[in-house]
């Protein structure tokens, strides 16, 4: 056992600090604390984050979180199962699909319980909307399904998990950036036996040796620049994953949610065309009406999207450089945007200095949600490949691929997604846990991290963070956002390589060990640049439009060849020019039960 | 490429909204780094703004561009989060949410750490023990049945807490607080606040063990209604008021909530 | 923003020396209303309190002997007390008028939403009741005897 | 003084421990009531005194003599000491909790009590033993009330 390093809980072994938990969680947005809830009263665990929790983004969402009650009118878990697997474009893993929907009721109503203070109907019960892409008896009108509390269903999510971890004492280790996933090899097969830290607060490394470990580290929308997300959402955590060789799921779907602000990205809720708002180009016209004339306005995002950049390519765009259109909420009344959307009526008025109330806000779409991530079952455990499992290794959330969303996902299903599979992984991972042993840690586990850590620190090239993460964006925003194509997918690979050879010749100005955030935004570009390769591999892989990837070269969708999960594998030198040296692909096959691929019509 | 030409040009939407129009903004910025100093010092950085930058602009551009050790906390980038609550020109504020032109730029804009929590470095401050307060008034339901489906609850009884549901837990009231400055033993606004809201809400049956908790020598009676809290209470919460609402359910003995 | 701002020259070498600045304190706390006439209230009732202290010092001298009171009370009925008198008075009237202010605050649910126009009410009545005060009483101090 | 000098906040030692009488409760309440009524005691005092006559200088020992020679004015003087001394002094203790720490509160809070004490007592001596008579007075009326006294 000499190989295997030897120590107690708390000690510290050459500057690294050492702890030992049955479940370790990385993460505390919805995921990681609705795991958090489920692992911590039975299990000795420990959440790591790198943002006080109540910062994580899922504070920022709007709408709300859907769920079949049927508290206002007629409606099935299997209808809305139906709209997700109809919603990802086929792509959805349908049995995945039905214990979301299934299980969407206990969801909210967990969350009622813990305190959730959701809007009510006149009876007192949860008020529900509509939300796109959620109908009635498969497709006929759109349905009440999200359940929501005012436009700050996600605030009050995180709020109320966060409440509910304070009740439970849940043991945080906050502003602890996760760097590495430790494996150990047992049997000559790497096992998962901890996590290394990075603690912000003072610069030393932090080594979690757990039995159970669950990823929730949430998207990577920074790889964009007009985005939705957060600063702080750079994929570390899929990262980690994708470093250690372990497959990505369907990495080339990402949404673009039709109603960012115009130029800032900041967004603005479904919520607000699920109450009423319309979507309109220059000469006022609903345009929505002559792509989708059932569900119009309330068509699935990548629709919606698509159609807004049709409309502006094609000229009829709205402003000065005819470059975006315009989202009417006027004819709702200030009642309504004020008591119904109150959040985002000010951030229109805040940051456009446009009133809702008597004119239209000017939007586009913005880089929204990571579809894929690191592959899952339904019990939320990681996949090693197609299906063997990764003993003791979770992962849930957005970071997740489950496949729940396909290759688009509906609006109120990730919140939903964050609680019924954070809860699962939760769930899982003591179970786990209490079966098990600690798998032991190898000698010096955070060597990799100090020698990434301090390789930063020391370095002194000429290259800045902040340029290369600026044309990274900027690249992508211009060449693989709404519309593809071989060419411009092209482009950015060759860009990104340029950008890595570029990196490796950076140096960071702060060279001190306490808060150095200097330090790790340029860790985070590191992650940005692997995952943004790897989403643009995968989209030029894929010659087909479905979902939120729309090649403008292969405007259809083929099921013939396409009808599967995307794998992608780490698997030579990430720094090789050409990225088919380091990248290589495979196929998973989509889990079909009720529901054969049908074109999807509005 | 239909696409991704029309991309190109929504990059520029912000610069079509208004003429478009730089100028140079000075900041002056109280800096702080325990390694290096003895005492926190002011420093000038000139940067190139527009109107409808914001103080986050400002400060990713002087750390992205100038210098890269300038040391603050933020995330979401739109007042959701609550990371960069910090004293812009003397007023507690989220960077992310002052506008450049709702300043007066002809004079340096000051910024600073928020007040009366231990400064760590430049503009980030220790928010343990503010966290510790919050934990303290037992911010959770407490309610003992466990109804099969949802608890009913009034839309009128759920509007009476709406108010104080909206915190973000950013520390800019609390660290206006004057009474806090002086020792911070003050539980502080928004330990109150987030009392508050789970004091009135109906379905919670631990009011009592709140209002006992705030009745105290630390709670609720040391605030002196100064206002500073709700005026810099970034989700326009009306903290003074909830602080007032819990002080009369203190003397009540129960809070005042619709029947239904 | 989208032009791709050139980055200054060397980057590792431009590093701007730290233009410092004394005035380490930080500044001071631009509250509003609110803020100030708690200020107010502070100063006022401190220096309420100070007076009545010896006040009521000077008072009890009633119960030694009327010299005494009036030797003391004598060497009030100078220009310079009748100042300081007035300056109580216009101290009591803000106190007693911002601290009927700050009970309305507390006792009533429209009171914190109506702070800001109390507290200019206060200010408004106490204008008032100094324009009564004082120039009665400056002109019995400077022209009185 | 800058952040990094004062006490954590909220640190454990001054956490609430339960008290049967709670004097901050009651203080504010107290604060409240007594405010009310002085309002009335105060400018009611301040206008016999200075307005009332017109002139600050008639204010003597006689004057003060007169005036206590009215139980009325007696009982509103009471109650003006006792309501504004016992306001103004719980309005300190609130200032040197604020501003004042560890051995130097413990130090403020005993003299202002212990000067508040002395100052009632005093001050209601005086009122209540106050023989308007001690001194040999010019005024007849008061004379004759004296006369009648003995
Ligand atoms: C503006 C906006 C609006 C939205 N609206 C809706 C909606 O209405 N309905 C809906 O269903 N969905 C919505 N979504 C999507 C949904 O909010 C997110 O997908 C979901 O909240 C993700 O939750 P999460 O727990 O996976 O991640 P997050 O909440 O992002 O949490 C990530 C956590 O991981 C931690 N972390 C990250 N990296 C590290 C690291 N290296 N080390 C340690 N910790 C780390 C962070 O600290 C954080 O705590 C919206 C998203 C956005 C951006
Ligand atoms: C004339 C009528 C008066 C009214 C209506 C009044 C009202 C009040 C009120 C309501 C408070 C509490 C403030 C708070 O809790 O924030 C207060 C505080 C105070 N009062 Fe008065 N008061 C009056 C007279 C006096 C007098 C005569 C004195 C001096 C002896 C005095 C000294 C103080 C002091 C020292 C404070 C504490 C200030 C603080 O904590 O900031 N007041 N007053
Ligand atoms: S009450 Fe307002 S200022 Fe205070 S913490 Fe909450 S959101 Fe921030
Ligand atoms: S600033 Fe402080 S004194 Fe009261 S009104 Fe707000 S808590
Ligand atoms: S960055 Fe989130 S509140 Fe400002």
């Amino acid at each position: 056992m000499s190989d295997y390093l030897e120590f107690e809980d708390g000690d510290v072994i050459d500057g690294v600090h050492y702890h030992r938990h049955d479940v370790v969680i990385v993460g505390a947005g919805g995921a990681g604390m609705r795991a958090a809830i489920e692992a911590a009263p039975r299990a000795n665990t420990a959440v790591i984050t790198k943002l006080y929790p109540t910062r994580s983004h899922t504070g920022a969402a709007q709408g709300g979180m859907a769920a079949a009650l049927a508290n206002v009118e007629e409606d099935s878990w299997e209808w809305h199962t139906f709209d997700t697997v109809k919603g990802g474009d086929y792509l959805v893993d349908q049995d995945a699909a039905e214990i979301l929907a299934k299980e969407a009721i206990d969801a909210v109503l967990d969350l009622e319980n813990m305190g959730l203070p959701f809007n009510r109907t006149p009876e007192g019960r949860i008020d529900q909307r509509r939300f796109g892409g959620h109908t009635r008896d498969h497709g006929k009108a759109p349905v009440r399904r999200a359940c929501y509390a005012a436009d700050r269903t996600g605030h009050m999510i995180l709020q109320t998990l966060f409440q509910n971890c304070v009740k439970l004492g849940v043991n945080f280790f906050n502003e602890y950036y996760a760097l590495d996933l430790v494996m150990t090899e047992v049997d000559g097969v790497p096992q998962p036996s901890g996590v290394v830290a990075y603690e912000l607060a003072t610069g030393e490394l932090h080594v979690f040796q757990g039995k159970s470990i669950v990823f929730a580290t949430g998207g990577f929308g920074k790889i964009y620049k007009t985005t939705s997300n957060a600063h702080t959402l750079t994929g570390d955590g899929v990262g980690i994953i994708w470093r250690k060789g372990l497959p990505l799921e369907d990495m080339e779907f990402f949404q673009f949610h039709p109603t960012g602000l115009a130029g800032l990205g900041i967004l603005l809720t479904e919520g607000a065309r699920g109450e009423g708002a319309i979507l309109r180009n220059a000469s006022g016209e609903r345009f929505m009406e002559r792509y989708a004339p059932t569900i119009k306005d309330l068509a699935p995002r990548d629709i919606v999207s698509r159609c807004m950049v049709q409309e502006v390519a094609e000229g009829r765009g709205a402003g000065p450089h005819k470059d975006y259109v315009l989202l009417d909420c006027t004819h709702l009344g200030a009642e309504v945007l004020e008591t119904k959307l109150p959040d985002i009526t000010e951030f229109a008025r805040t940051y456009l200095g446009v009133d809702p109330v008597v004119e239209p806000v000017p939007v586009m779409p913005t880089a929204h949600y990571a579809m894929g991530g690191i592959p899952t079952n339904v019990k939320a455990e990681v996949l090693r490949d197609n299906d063997t499992v990764v003993p003791g290794l979770y992962a849930a959330g957005e970071c997740a691929c489950v496949s729940v969303h396909g290759s688009n996902r509906l609006g109120t299903n990730s919140l939903l997604d964050i609680n019924v599979f954070g809860k699962r992984a939760g769930n899982n991972a003591v179970d786990y846990a209490s079966t098990v042993d600690f798998t032991p840690l190898p000698a010096d586990p955070a060597k990799a991290v100090r020698e990434l850590v301090e390789g930063l620190r020391d370095a002194s090239g000429t290259e800045r963070i902040a340029a290369l993460r600026k044309e990274l964006q900027d690249e992508m925003d211009r060449n693989a956002q709404v519309f593809r194509t071989d060419e411009s997918l092209a482009k950015v690979t060759e860009t990104i390589h340029e950008l890595r050879e570029r990196y490796k010749k950076v140096s960071i100005q702060d060279k001190g060990h306490r808060y150095n955030t200097d330090l790790l935004e340029a860790i985070e570009l590191g992650f940005l640049l692997d995952l943004a390769e790897v989403v643009v591999y995968s989209a030029k892989n894929r010659k087909e439009s479905r979902g939120g990837h729309m090649r403008d070269d292969y405007p259809k969708r083929d099921d013939e060849t396409y009808m599967k999960h995307t794998m992608a594998y780490l698997t030579g030198d990430p720094h090789s020019a050409d990225a088919a040296d380091h990248i290589s692909l495979d196929w998973k096959p989509v889990v079909i039960t009720n529901y054969q691929p049908m074109e999807r019509k509005y | 490429m239909a696409g991704a030409a029309t991309l190109e040009a929504v990059d520029n939407t912000a610069k079509a909204e208004a003429p478009i129009q730089a100028f140079t903004v000075t900041l002056n910025i109280r800096r702080y780094d325990p390694e290096k100093d003895a005492e926190p010092y002011w420093q000038d950085f000139d940067v190139e703004l527009y109107a409808t930058d914001r103080v986050l602009d400002a400060l990713h551009k002087i750390k992205w561009e100038q210098d890269g050790s300038l040391t603050f906390r933020r995330s979401c980038a739109h007042g959701i989060c609550g990371s960069d609550a910090m004293r812009i020109n003397g007023r507690n504020r989220l960077a992310c949410k002052t506008l450049i032109k709702d300043l007066d730029i002809s004079k340096p804009i000051y910024v600073e750490a928020i007040k009366g929590l231990p400064l760590e470095k430049d503009l980030i401050v220790d928010m343990d023990p503010f966290f510790a307060s919050y934990r303290e008034i037992q911010p959770f339901l407490i309610a003992s049945s466990k109804p099969d489906k949802e608890r009913i609850q009034s839309v009128a009884q759920r509007e009476r807490f709406d108010d104080t549901t909206k915190c973000i837990l950013c520390a800019a009231c609390t660290s206006s607080c004057p009474v806090f400055w002086t020792d911070g033993q003050y539980f502080g606004p928004a330990a109150i606040v987030n009392a508050h809201r789970f004091i009135f809400d109906s379905r919670d049956e631990a009011a009592n063990v709140r209002l006992d908790i705030l009745n105290d020598k630390e709670g609720v009676w040391r605030c002196r209604t100064t206002f500073n809290c709700s005026e810099a209470c970034p989700r326009g919460i009306e903290v003074t008021k909830a602080i007032a609402e819990v002080k009369a359910a203190v003397l009540r003995g129960k809070p005042d909530i619709p029947k239904k | 923003m989208t032009s791709q701002a050139a980055p200054p020259e060397s980057p590792a070498a431009s590093v701007p020396l730290p233009k410092k600045r004394k005035l380490p304190a930080g500044t001071l706390y631009r509250g509003r209303e609110g803020m100030w006439s708690w200020v107010l209230h502070r100063i006022t009732g401190t220096a309420i309190f100070f007076f009545l202290l010896v006040h009521i010092l000077d008072t009890s001298l009633i119960r030694i002997s009327p010299e005494a009171y009036d030797a003391v009370i004598g060497t009030y009925k100078t220009p310079i007390m009748g100042l300081g008198e007035t300056a109580l008075v216009a101290a009591i009237g803000l106190h007693a008028f911002n601290g009927l202010r700050i009970i309305f605050i507390d006792l009533f649910s429209w009171g914190p939403r109506a702070q800001k126009a109390m507290f200019w009410v206060v200010i408004g009545l106490w204008i008032v009741l100094l324009i009564g005060f004082v120039p009665r009483h400056l002109m019995v101090v400077f022209g009185g005897e | 003084m800058s952040t990094q000098n004062i006490a954590a906040p909220r640190s454990p030692h001054l956490s609430h421990r339960k008290r049967r009488f709670n004097i901050e409760k009651w203080g504010w309440i107290y604060m409240r009531a007594s405010g009310v009524l002085l309002v009335v005691l105060v400018f009611g005092h301040l206008f016999y005194n200075l307005i009332f006559p017109g002139k600050v200088s008639i204010l003597d020992w006689a004057f003060v003599a007169g005036k206590l020679a009215d139980p009325i004015w007696i009982v509103w003087d009471l109650l003006l000491l006792w309501l504004a001394l016992i306001h103004g002094s719980n309005g300190m203790r609130t200032l040197i909790n604020d501003y004042a720490h560890g051995r130097f509160r413990t130090l403020l809070l005993w003299a202002l009590g212990a000067t508040t004490v002395v100052l009632l007592v005093l001050g209601t001596l005086v009122l209540t033993t106050f023989d308007p008579c001690i001194g040999g007075t010019d005024n007849a009326e008061f004379a004759a009330i004296c006369a009648a006294a003995q």
